[in-house]
């Protein structure tokens, strides 16, 4: 029982219901500490020179003038940080892309880094450093980057056939099913379609930050805002020569991650300017930098093939996908070919996915990782077959949707999944009925995810007043602390308010996996179940032995044993309150590996209106309808649910890194990097599903990503609806849809 | 003995088959003897993978058994937000 | 450059610093007075994470130097709350799960007081355009409009009930 | 200030300059606030209009009754700049001597005629707003020379004015291409004098004559209105950025054109 992770189906009293979060006070008092928030006695402030190059060799560096600047404390380079040259590829590429080895690879790429007094000082600093470059030509486009003749990225990268000439392509990846070509012979409709979208950056407003210390017995702590304190802590030991035990690192409240977090930047500098300066050293990115240097999701471009029979049945699918990496090689384009189809039952499958190297920074995941730019080109197609089939939009994709049994096109057989409930409750959707007024248009469109569990441990300690503390080590992106407590009062049996969820450091509790693929509910609730059923056992024991009974004749129900047959029975308070004499503290813990997350699907509806004169879109209703396995508390489901899709109208509409000619990016801000504002968006409604998982105690999914995989192409869909006109580039900006508008304009205009 | 689907880039490692043959209870006998008779997987295995039984994907816990005549795959470790 | 010397007051506290004639009123009040609550998610004006009170007008402190607060009152998250007691936005903010990460919550809580002090009873709209240089990553917005709405509605019947008790007496 | 060696700069709202200073475009020697100059925060009404200070954040523009009834196309403009933090801070002579050529509030200037007070070491002069920015960037102003206060005339009846601009975003953002028209209307509400001032199209606020001669005597039928956009598109020389293409500035100048002119033209017919 202890361990088991299947599904029981039982009755909840407090799971999901919409409590206040235990950190909620702080937040909204100022009081809770991010990343930036914290200073130490004598602290050095750390900045970072970027390269203004999107490629250059780097001749030379000298540090001379800015060492002798009056309260210069350390300089680096990476002549400063361990040289990983042929050693283990991503140990490599993590400490190169933190700080440029001989080639700057992106404009942003770092190149020295500086800890002084104040932060003027170090500004002046970073101005004495001089950088001999030697510009060497860029690539920044993904279509550009595969021609032959593109400038080579990365000369030491070659695909497949280790003597071949280095290529822009590191990885071609197949995935799939059935014979295609067989397939598309017995389609009736084939459509065939190319994709562009551009990258887009997570946009968390909390800027990386970090307060590292490290001193020369080789002791360190990190103070930083991430999504992952132990995967922190293991590459920065790794990389710096430390030892894990060595280092403490401690999450601050984290001000949005979203994939961003999940991957090292300045730390390991900034624990390098510590250790040369032998002082405690902030460094805090600027949101400049954050754009410029830190790890944007990819570009895209993707072709699609889908062929269907009269009938309305998908026989042949193929998709080609090119996903941008950045400068350093990635698993982007194999992930979108894995997610590409998932959404259907189709006998006959193929997506191939390309890693392309581009002198832009090192993609990192962004809520759901290649996913969004898949469905955006396969929803959109799926869309153009039901039109072309005279079929309505839900009925085709209801009519091919992956059920339980069917083989996902990534491989596995489905368990029982929540596409087709989601597409039955679009279909009831009072939405499906509002009506449209001028200008406007409908689409709908579908999103799967993976979700994946990991590595997780949690302790629950259970103090003498009967309150209980919860450390868990995954970190709270967003109300994650509410739905631990939550579960570990509905274990125990008692009130919500009598637990305290705390994040732990990495020094007080075993490893726990990032913060990522939709986890932190799964594995952390499970663990956490797992470690209050251990204290339910010493509980157990404890009431056995105050009545002097055998522990299997004791049970826990409703927060309290119960002796077998009489009438006796002992709360966890009264336990926990003889504890000292009936064999000291009571605690629980339990280490997992969580897996069988399950798979998550949903389906947005989106209306939007379209300024037919200036190609301006405004969405004016939008509903997410998503499978949560269990939503543990809801207000902070539909809040995921919210703001993914938030997230994928701004990625649908304005969002997009420009690079110029010179290849250098010409928006690191968020005056022109456009995330929308309150005045862009309508109410989202959102609609609840609940399909347990069978893999979890609770029946819960993960429900942090699959929100953003729906959205653009759901837009490009009402687009497409409202304007007349198919838009296959993605920000759908108004001077493309504009562009689009005449185009079709002047292709329908009778000529002569 | 199980049959393993490989998918992505796992496929290079066995000469481009979509399926192999091999011994193994659980997914780390699974493992050890695809490294066995497969040697250039190993490095693969290493950078991280996931292992589907019956449709449920394990990526780190290696002591799970393989039922008879399970649906096996392998596939890409991957990444999330 | 030298330092320059201020004189100001703070959440109705008198204080002094020194600083740096480049640093801003933002950077003041983090480093200097150990107010932490603003944030800087820009540092361009473009976010609204490190909104103040200046006077009792809503500006982003990132945008205002420290040697310009001279003689000024200033009005920070810290300072909303009255004792133990949290002014209705802020509870509202808690009921509605209007928070995710919360890091922009502190520059939302300031703007919509700014908001409700001129407009008690904002629309929808209003609100929308009122936050709207306030950036949030993680709600969509939804939650935070509804909060802003309920805090709207005590705010009227606190008024409501301090004008009747003011007539009683 | 004239007499600084190194470079000196003038802050009135800050919400460019220090946004400057931090992007390292500007390393000030030395900043004056011109706040604390008495009265450069003050609106003030005169004999010919109104005189509004180089101090006065655009906020305080819209609470100001009068100039908001006068002159609603400029205000309007001036509060479109950024968002309300924003406003508590920015001003519009700011916003004219930053010679971006998106500025929000110069259009509207423009179109209204309105003068730069400008005090220098050569004494006090009044120069056309359009005259200000020579482009981007760069203005005729000399060194030692400050711009006090805009002055906007006082309204004939039967006037309106309107500014519009087109941004990817509803708020928050930077004018793609703009549009300010003022018009004054005779008898049968033909329109009897018009101009109007194109934003963001090129190197420096455009004044399109052609454009006003193409609404004056008419009643803005569509004929006049297509008239404008036509004009108003062969006045543009933009550049293509990361805000927008050449192609889409120029087509869309003309409809913020047509749409302000109705604006503009519905308010001088008391319709709002």
């Amino acid at each position: 029982m202890a361990n088991d992770s299947k599904f029981t189906n039982q009755k909840f009293k407090l799971v999901g219901t919409r409590v206040m979060r235990p950190d909620g006070v702080d937040k909204v008092t100022g009081r809770a500490r991010y990343g930036a928030d914290a200073s130490a006695p004598g602290q050095l402030v750390g900045a970072i020179l970027r390269s203004p190059h999107a490629h250059a060799t780097i001749r030379k560096i000298d540090t001379q003038k800015a060492e002798k600047l009056k309260g210069v404390k350390a300089v680096i380079t990476s002549a400063d940080l361990p040289d990983f040259t042929g050693g283990e590829g991503e140990l490599y590429n993590v400490l190169e892309n933190c700080m440029a080895r001989g080639r700057a690879l992106y404009d942003g790429h770092a190149v020295a880094a500086v800890a002084a007094v104040d932060a003027e000082t170090a500004r002046r600093a970073l101005k004495l450093i001089k950088v001999d470059y030697k510009v060497l030509p860029h690539v920044t486009d993904v279509d550009l980057a595969i021609k032959p003749g593109a400038p080579v990225v990365q000369p030491g990268v070659k695909t497949k056939d280790k003597k071949a000439a280095p290529t822009n392509v590191a990885n071609v990846t197949t995935y799939g099913h059935g014979d295609v070509e067989a397939g598309f012979g017995k389609a009736d409709v084939i459509i065939e379609k190319s994709y562009k979208t551009e990258q887009v950056h997570q946009g968390y407003i909390e800027p990386h930050a970090c307060l590292a210390s490290v001193g020369p017995d080789g002791h360190g702590e990190l103070w930083v805002t991430t999504q992952g304190p132990f995967a922190y802590r293991n590459w920065c030991a790794t990389l710096l020569g430390m030892e894990m035990s060595q280092l403490k690192v401690t999450s601050s409240e984290i001000g949005g991650g979203f994939g961003g977090k999940t991957h090292v930047w300045i730390e390991p500098i900034a624990l390098a300017l510590s250790r040369k300066a032998n002082r405690p050293v902030k460094l805090v990115m600027s949101r400049e930098e954050v754009f410029r240097a830190s790890g944007p999701t990819s570009p895209t471009s993707i072709d699609v093939r889908l062929g269907a029979t009269r009938d309305g049945r998908i026989v042949a699918a193929d998709a080609a996908m090119r996903y941008g990496n950045g400068a350093f090689p990635g698993i982007w384009g194999e992930v979108g070919a894995m997610a590409a189809w998932a959404c259907y039952d189709i006998e006959n499958v193929r997506s191939v996915g390309y890693e392309v190297l581009l002198n832009r920074p090192k993609v990192a995941a962004y809520r759901a990782p290649s996913a969004p730019m898949a469905a955006f080109a396969v929803e959109s197609t799926v869309t153009l077959m039901a039109e072309a089939l005279g079929m309505d939009p839900v009925e085709f994709r209801l009519k091919n949707a992956a059920r339980e049994g069917t083989r996902a096109s990534y491989g596995p057989t489905y368990g029982p999944i929540g596409i087709v409930p989601t597409l039955e409750a679009v279909k009831k959707h009072p939405h499906m009925r509002a009506r449209l007024g001028k200008n406007q248009g409908r689409g709908v469109a579908c999103g799967f995810w993976f979700n994946f569990g990991g590595q997780t441990c949690a302790d629950l300690i259970i103090d003498v007043d009967g309150t209980v503390g919860l450390s868990v080590g995954t970190v709270d992106v967003g109300g994650a602390r509410a739905s631990l407590s939550l579960i570990a009062a509905e274990e125990l049996g008692i009130p919500y308010e009598e637990v305290r969820c705390n994040i732990a450091d990495t020094a007080s509790l075993g490893h726990n996996d990032m913060t990522d693929g939709s986890r932190g509910t799964f594995s952390s609730g499970m663990a956490t179940i797992f470690a209050a059923r251990d204290a339910i056992e010493q509980l157990r024991v404890r009431a056995a032995k105050a009545w002097g009974i055998d522990v299997k004749n004791v049970s826990w129900k409703d927060g309290k044993a119960i002796a077998k047959g009489k009438r006796k029975s002992l709360t966890l308070k009264e336990i926990a309150e003889a504890s000292p004499n009936t064999g000291g503290p009571i605690s629980g813990h339990s280490q997992v590996v969580a897996d069988g997350a399950g798979v998550s699907f949903a389906s947005h509806i989106c209306d939007v209106e379209v300024d037919p004169e200036t190609g301006g879109t405004k969405v004016v209703r939008y509903t997410v309808v998503q499978d949560a396995g269990k939503a543990v508390h809801p207000d902070y489901v539909e809040g995921q649910f919210q703001g993914g899709a938030a997230q994928g109208i701004g990625w649908a509409l304005n969002e997009e890194y420009v690079y110029g000619k010179d290849g250098r990016l010409q928006n690191p801000g968020f005056l022109d990097y456009r995330i929308p504002v309150c005045s862009d968006l309508p109410f989202i409604d959102t609609q609840i599903l609940e399909i347990p998982n069978p893999n979890h105690p609770y029946g819960i999914r993960g429900v942090g990503e699959t929100s953003i995989v729906p959205p653009l192409a759901a837009i490009a869909n009402a687009v497409s609806d409202a304007a007349g006109v198919r838009m296959t580039h993605v920000p759908m900006s108004p001077p493309r849809v504009l562009a689009a508008i005449k185009a079709s304009r002047a292709e329908k205009a009778p000529t002569g | 003995m199980p049959e393993v689907r490989l998918f992505g880039g796992l496929r290079d490692a066995v000469d481009g088959a979509e399926s192999v043959r091999v011994e193994g209870a659980t997914i780390r006998e699974l493992l050890q003897s695809l490294g066995r008779e497969y040697p250039r997987i190993r490095e693969r295995i290493g950078q991280g993978i996931a292992v589907s039984i019956d449709g449920v994907i394990y990526r780190d816990n290696w002591d799970q058994p393989i039922p008879e005549g399970a649906e096996v795959g392998l596939l890409l470790r991957i990444a999330g937000g | 450059m030298k330092g320059i010397a201020v004189s100001t007051t703070v959440n109705g506290d008198a204080v002094e610093f020194v600083c740096d004639a480049r640093e801003t009123l933002l950077d003041v009040l983090r480093n200097h007075l150990g107010l932490t609550g603003a944030k800087e998610g820009c540092g361009t004006g473009d976010c609204g994470a490190c909104s103040v009170l200046l006077d009792g007008q809503l500006v982003c402190s990132c945008l205002v130097l420290g040697a310009e607060v001279e003689g000024r009152e200033i009005e920070t998250v810290e300072g909303m709350a009255d004792g133990d007691r949290l002014h209705p936005l802020q509870k509202r903010f808690l009921e509605h799960a209007a928070l995710q990460c919360g890091v922009c919550t502190p520059g939302f809580l300031v703007a919509a007081k700014a908001l409700l002090e001129r407009n008690s009873n904002p629309s929808e709209s209003e609100i929308r355009y009122a936050l709207a240089g306030n950036l949030c990553r993680c709600t969509g917005y939804d939650k935070i409009v509804h909060a802003v709405h309920a805090a709207a509605g005590d705010l009227r019947r606190q008024q409501k009930a301090r004008k009747k008790r003011k007539a009683a007496g | 200030m004239a007499g600084e060696k190194g470079k000196a700069y003038l802050l009135a709202g800050g919400t460019d300059l220090l946004v400057r200073m931090r992007g390292d475009f500007i390393d000030p020697d030395l900043i004056v606030d011109i706040k604390r100059i008495p009265g450069i925060q003050e609106i003030r009404k005169t004999a010919s209009g109104f005189s509004i200070g180089a101090g006065v954040p655009c906020a305080m523009l819209g609470r100001d009754k009068a100039l908001a009834s006068a002159w609603p196309g400029v205000v309007e403009a001036a509060q479109l700049i950024g968002s309300d933090q924003i406003q508590g801070r920015c001003t519009m002579v700011g916003n004219l001597c930053n010679a971006s050529p998106a500025a929000d509030s110069v259009p509207a200037l423009v179109a209204a005629k309105a003068k730069a007070v400008v005090v220098g070491p050569g004494g006090r002069r009044r120069v056309p707003v359009e005259d200000v920015v020579t482009g981007p960037g760069r203005t005729s102003l000399k060194k030692g020379d400050i711009v006090v206060a805009i002055e906007l005339q006082k309204r004939p009846p039967k006037s309106g004015d309107a500014y519009l601009r087109f941004t990817p975003r509803t708020e928050m953002d930077i004018a793609v291409c703009s549009a300010g028209v003022s018009l004054t209307l005779g008898a049968g509400n033909v329109v009897k004098q018009a101009r109007v001032a194109l934003g963001a199209v090129a190197p420096t606020v455009v004044l399109v004559p052609k454009a006003a001669r193409a609404l004056v005597g008419t009643r803005l039928e569509d004929d006049a209105l297509m008239k404008l956009a036509a004009a108003c598109e062969a006045a543009c020389s933009p550049i293509a950025d990361k805000r927008g293409t050449v192609e889409f500035r120029t087509e869309v100048a003309g409809v913020m054109a047509r749409r302000a002119a109705v604006m503009a033209y519905d308010r001088a017919r008391g319709k709002r």
